[in-house]
């Protein structure tokens, strides 16, 4: 239970990387990268995890009754996923003009930029 | 380059990185480990202000200044998006066919749709005590009101939802809360320091001193964000068309 | 005063947010001049800040001051270099908004204001990347560059090229950036701590360096690597630049890709220098190699070029490998001479680029052969191309060239051979197009020679609505004030004393190394000189044996355009980045 | 052993890697389906999860979940309504007995909770849960009769 | 128990991220991402991080399928209208 976080956050990070290098379809190409991200989100969080800890959310809790785990991760995840989900709709903007000037989105047939 | 090569050349990427990242894990401290000293400072730090979310307290005190930076990259991408998605030239917009939708699917995003705005604003609001902040709810809130075009059609949601408008708005937001982390600065401490309100008291909704603001602002500015940016695919999806037609 | 370093970021963003709301409703000159404005306040403030910076500034942002040496906050480094290279990003913001004076053809529907809007977000990113002390706030503005760019590059969606340069060039900088991320969950897993000095100081804390460290340093130089376009993580930079907007190839170049060996050079001086960080003969080994590799690749792909944009794209590949020879070696006199070389080349570079602009936007094309002796009545830019030419190559009285001596010397034998040889070839090609272009020399070569595997850079529309019949005096004097501050920082008395000083001020604990013209310098200055006006001449006047390019063919067929190809490069990097900084840490 | 965080488990471990399992694999209609059902699973389990680290405060993760889950079945059925339309899903046995599963959970738990606000804001979760999750599937099998884009 | 249930969902969303990954075609990626992402929540929920977790709900849900299904829409849409899709 030790390393298993952190060998599925690499695995995750590796498995979209796979998926992004050999990508037949730009818009699949694009999903592949927001999985890549998925797996800096587990690293993230599974260094910031503590033992029979608590979220660090004193609404519903009283302060210093339970252990509570690392509120900076999840800040620096809550930033990770606005990040995310922009470059993610940016990516797809730039998709769709090169489908409409292309006329296809499979990278092996775009053949502008070459040499 | 064949895809052959491509295919081989990840799978040596891939083997030395995985190899990389496994031996890193096994340094790694143990997961679940007790040794967390900044996030203790922090959590002290938001008690000693009164904010109950420890993690709106980071967002939007101790490091408000990432959150300037993740907002900006919101800011630029509907921008960015804005100009990219634009409608160029060589097309032309045609009107969306009216879409029937069977009653009870009608019905129920009807009724969602205040609920979740509802939903998205108790988020917003009760940012810096339960879960969520300005971001979650920005973004609940925004995609509530896309239930118009789920449950009606593209015309209805259009005639709700001016662009122009969103997008200001989007730009005042983002200027309020640069304007907070100047009046700071002006108000003789540092830039995006919470040393203008008083912190209230604990667990309440004025509690934290400038949080609040920020927080509304950030929620602000997502909304807007979400729903110009969505305007913009909607466009390109649904009405803008190829050619020069009527 | 210090408090006044986060405004670097603030006032571009304040600019920008006024610009997306008013920017409908004023007309575009308007739109212009506020987005001048601003830049230029921003410009101004950079270079208050750096002028009295002498004991660098401190800013912990939201004033969360240190308790007991340890803070919750965010820290800002205001010294000379980050300073400097926040002032330079200015002052080429302030040069592209200036150059692209009412340039393109349609604003979006009636948008007047978004693409200066974009420029002063991408300006405001460049500040936050180089004043950042804290590692994942540089993580934030290194995101805010990017997505500012991405958009800018594929601001021309009408081009196909365009949206695919702007694509290639997101996905594989975006991988760099999760790199990156991945990188500093690492580091914070260890140290517990964010700031690069804190981080530093819990790697030393912790003994000695081990997979974890490795790990961390191979992922965070990866994402910065991406950024500053070494080899083999190059390969967006030459599609980005053949498609992207003139304005925005001048900054890309100018000082986005520079920003990536800043970033290379603060990391490592902050994180990794310590007892627990990648020991110095391991990462001068791989920067070294990396380097070197990056400059015979581009000086190779740029002599191949004949589009003007690419060739230019691929000399500054060609200079990043430089620049990162001059970090790796790790001395003061080679950080100073990178120092002058980066902010000459940043002159020289986006003048070129400016010029490049203008024969797209008065021929319609960019291609050398296409352009063969059209260019005559052009006077101006053909001086201006041609002293570009010679800057890159070193000529003295230039700033690059009193940076390339100076790093010269630091270097020692073998690699000044490789800064004379590369600067020489690169410059080569540059004035082998200003003669070919601008005076007609030579034969017309035939249009046949391209092997169809290249872009050739024929037959792009404009970037203005129509060609120019005449050129707007803003895109000539442009090119020459950024020309005559490329010659200014090689003249100036005194300029390179406080530059030096100010680099080992943070840089080397303080060892105070002098920065100044050398005879054996200017020497090696006149010799790449000259050596880049004989292969020129050869290859204007004997194409067949020069310029063939299906010589080169292997490593073109690399250049696929394929953003896979581009994301497996990136993995290939990060792995060979591992094997070269591994055996040190095993051994050592 | 915390009875409510094993009951969490199982649901995660069956309920929802069911889903994973059927929206990887299968013919199209099989995988809207399974998208569908994997929030009929993890809403429950969610609210499993609240009780079991005694935080009510999670329950507002559930209170999203149920509101914008079967918003995200609508987009897939608003959008696919072509390619559905050939061959409709009709899945009506399973999402019956997913809402069973939440039926079963929300007045355990509220039971759990004891009379109070945090109780009508259980129910009020549970109503949005299943009303939702059937409105879904009633959209996925022919919500938008025709299938012209608009 | 607590830790069965962190291994529970780490698995899940490494099965989640493998079949993101091997669904080729975007519409059945796009299905399969917005799984990953309630599947990505319950991860966050059991790691005791509620905000990411509703932020990753609210996103992950409806934001990013409507962004892929839409920009599918437009891309089959052009292709369609053009003769048989390649």
């Amino acid at each position: 239970m030790g390393v298993l976080p952190y060998l599925v956050a690499g695995w995750v990070f590796l498995t979209g990387c796979y998926g992004l290098a050999t990508s037949r379809n730009l818009i699949h190409a694009v999903g592949c990268l927001s999985v890549c991200q998925a797996g800096t989100y587990v690293l993230l969080l599974a260094v910031g995890y503590r033992h029979d800890a608590t979220a660090p959310v004193f609404s519903d809790l009283k302060p210093g009754s339970r252990p509570v785990v690392d509120p900076l991760v999840q800040a620096l995840t809550l930033t990770d996923v606005v990040v995310g989900a922009t470059v993610t709709a940016l990516l797809l903007a730039l998709v769709v003009q090169i489908s409409k000037r292309h006329g296809t989105v499979d990278p092996d047939e775009l053949s502008e930029l070459r040499g | 380059m064949s895809r052959r090569f491509r295919l081989w050349l990840v799978a040596v990427g891939g083997a030395g990185l995985a190899a990389l990242f496994t031996a890193a894990a096994l340094d790694l401290p143990a997961f679940g480990g007790d040794h967390h000293p900044y996030g203790d400072r922090a959590v002290h730090a938001s008690l000693s202000r009164h904010t109950a979310n420890v993690i709106a307290s980071v967002n939007f005190d101790q490091r408000a200044f990432d959150t300037l930076g993740e907002m900006t990259i919101l800011f630029a991408a509907v921008i960015g998006c804005g100009a990219l998605l634009r409608q160029t030239r060589d097309e032309h917009r045609a009107t969306p066919e009216p879409q029937e939708v069977a009653r009870p699917v009608r019905r129920y995003a009807l009724l969602v749709l205040p609920v979740a705005l509802l939903t998205g604003l108790y988020v917003i609001a009760h940012g810096q005590l339960s879960p969520g902040g300005g971001f979650q709810g920005g973004v609940v809130a925004a995609t509530s009101l896309h239930l118009l075009y789920l449950g009606a059609d593209y015309r209805a949601l259009e005639r709700v939802r001016p662009v122009a408008l969103y997008e200001t708005g989007d730009a005042v937001a983002t200027s309020a809360y640069v304007v907070t982390g100047l009046a700071a600065l002006i108000g003789g401490s540092a830039f995006l320091a919470n040393t203008l309100l008083p912190y209230g008291t604990f667990n309440t909704l004025s509690s934290g001193g400038t949080v609040p603001l920020l927080n509304a602002a950030v929620g602000m500015e997502v909304a807007c964000a979400v729903v110009v940016l969505l305007a913009r695919f909607l466009d390109q999806a649904v009405e803008i068309e190829e050619g020069n037609g009527t | 005063m210090d408090d006044l370093l986060p405004l670097l970021v603030a006032v571009p963003l304040l600019g920008a947010a006024l610009l997306v709301a008013g920017g409908r409703l004023v007309p575009r000159p308007v739109a212009e001049t506020v987005g001048c404005a601003v830049a230029a306040t921003t410009a101004a403030l950079a270079l208050v800040l750096l002028l009295n910076s002498s004991p660098p500034f401190l800013e912990w942002a939201g004033g969360w001051t240190p308790v007991n040496g340890r803070s919750v906050g965010i820290v800002l480094i205001g010294d000379g270099p980050g300073l400097g290279m926040a002032a330079l990003a200015s002052l080429l913001t302030l040069a592209a908004l200036a150059y692209s004076w009412h340039y393109f053809d349609e604003p979006p529907s009636g948008h007047a204001g978004s693409f200066p809007a974009l420029l002063l977000l991408f300006q405001g990113g460049m500040c936050g990347f180089a004043i950042a002390g804290d590692l994942f706030n540089a993580f934030v503005w290194f995101e805010l560059m990017g997505v500012a760019a991405y958009a800018l590059t594929g601001h021309r969606v009408e081009e196909a090229r365009a949206v695919q340069g702007a694509l290639t060039f997101a996905v594989v900088t975006s991988l760099g950036a999760y790199a990156l991320l991945m990188g500093i969950g690492l580091l914070y897993a260890r140290t517990g701590e964010l700031g690069m000095h804190a981080i530093g100081r819990g790697l030393d804390a912790h003994g000695r360096p081990d997979a974890l460290v490795l790990a961390a340093f191979v992922l965070v130089m990866t994402g910065l690597l991406v950024k500053a376009a070494a080899v083999p993580f190059h390969f967006w930079l030459p599609d980005a630049h053949a498609v992207a907007p003139t304005p925005v190839c001048m900054l890309l170049s100018g000082v986005m890709v520079e920003l990536g060996t800043f970033g290379v050079w603060r990391v490592y001086g902050t994180v990794f220098a310590g007892p627990g960080g990648v020991p110095a003969p391991e990462f001068e080994r791989t920067l070294v190699t990396l380097g070197a590799l990056a400059a015979v690749i581009g000086a190779v792909m740029c002599w191949y070029q004949r589009h003007i944009k690419r060739l230019l794209a691929y000399s500054t590949v060609a200079h990043t490998g430089l620049f990162l020879i001059g970090v790796g070696v790790l001395k003061p006199e080679a950080d100073d001479g990178i120092a002058l070389y980066l902010l000459g080349h940043a002159g020289v570079k986006a003048a070129l680029f400016a010029c490049a602009g203008i024969l797209l936007d008065r021929y319609g094309s960019v291609d050398e052969h296409a352009l063969h002796g059209r260019a005559r009545e052009l006077k101006g830019v053909a001086v201006l191309f041609t002293l570009g030419g010679l800057g890159l190559a070193g000529l003295p009285p230039f700033g690059t060239a009193l940076g390339k001596s100076v790093t010269e010397e630091a270097v020692g034998g073998p690699l000044t051979v490789l800064y004379v040889a590369a600067s020489a070839v690169t410059a080569a090609a540059v004035l082998r197009v200003a003669g070919r272009v601008f005076l007609g020399l030579g034969p017309k070569p035939a249009d046949g020679t391209g092997s169809g595997y290249e872009t050739t850079g024929s037959g792009e529309r404009p970037e203005t609505r129509h060609r120019l019949s005449r050129i707007p005096d803003t895109m000539t004097a442009v090119p020459a004030v950024l020309v005559a501050g490329s010659l200014a920082v090689g003249v100036v008395p005194g300029f390179a004393k406080v530059v030096a000083h100010s680099v080992n001020e943070t840089g080397s604990a303080g060892v105070a190394a002098s920065a100044h013209w050398t005879p054996a310098g200017v020497l090696l200055g006149l010799l790449s000189t000259l050596l880049a006006g004989v292969l020129a001449l050869l290859a204007v006047t004997r194409p067949k044996t020069f310029a063939a390019p299906d010589r080169a063919l292997w490593l073109r067929r690399l250049q696929s355009g394929h953003v896979g190809d581009y994301v497996a490069w990136v993995l290939v990097g990060a792995t060979v980045l591992g094997a070269l900084t591994l055996p040190g840490l095993l051994g050592g | 052993m915390n009875g409510w965080i094993l009951a969490a488990a199982v649901i995660l471990a069956g309920g929802v890697g069911a889903t994973v399992w059927g929206v990887a694999t299968g013919p199209l209609r099989r995988r809207v389906v399974a998208q569908n059902l994997c929030t009929a699973f993890a809403c429950p389990a969610l609210l499993l999860l609240s009780q079991g680290y005694d935080r009510p405060s999670y329950v507002d993760l559930a209170l999203v979940l149920a509101l914008l889950g079967p918003v995200g079945t609508l987009v897939f059925a608003r959008l696919l309504a072509d390619e559905l339309a050939d061959d409709p899903p009709s899945a009506w046995g399973l999402t019956y007995a997913a809402a069973a599963v939440g039926a079963l959970v929300v007045p355990a738990v509220c039971v759990a909770a004891g009379p109070s606000r945090a109780m009508a804001k259980l129910l009020f979760v549970g109503v949005l849960l299943i009303g939702g999750n059937v409105v879904a599937s009633r959209a996925l099998s022919g919500g938008f009769p025709e299938a012209r884009h608009g | 128990m607590a830790d069965a249930v962190i291994v529970v969902a780490l698995l899940l969303v490494a099965a989640s991220a493998t079949a993101a990954v091997a669904a080729r075609d975007p519409v059945r990626q796009a299905l399969v991402l917005s799984v990953l992402g309630v599947v990505l929540a319950i991860l966050f929920t059991v790691l005791q991080a509620p905000d990411v977790a509703l932020s990753q709900l609210a996103v992950g849900s409806a934001l990013t399928p409507l962004l892929l299904l839409l920009a599918v829409h437009k891309v089959r849409r052009r292709g369609r209208r053009e003769g048989p899709r390649r």
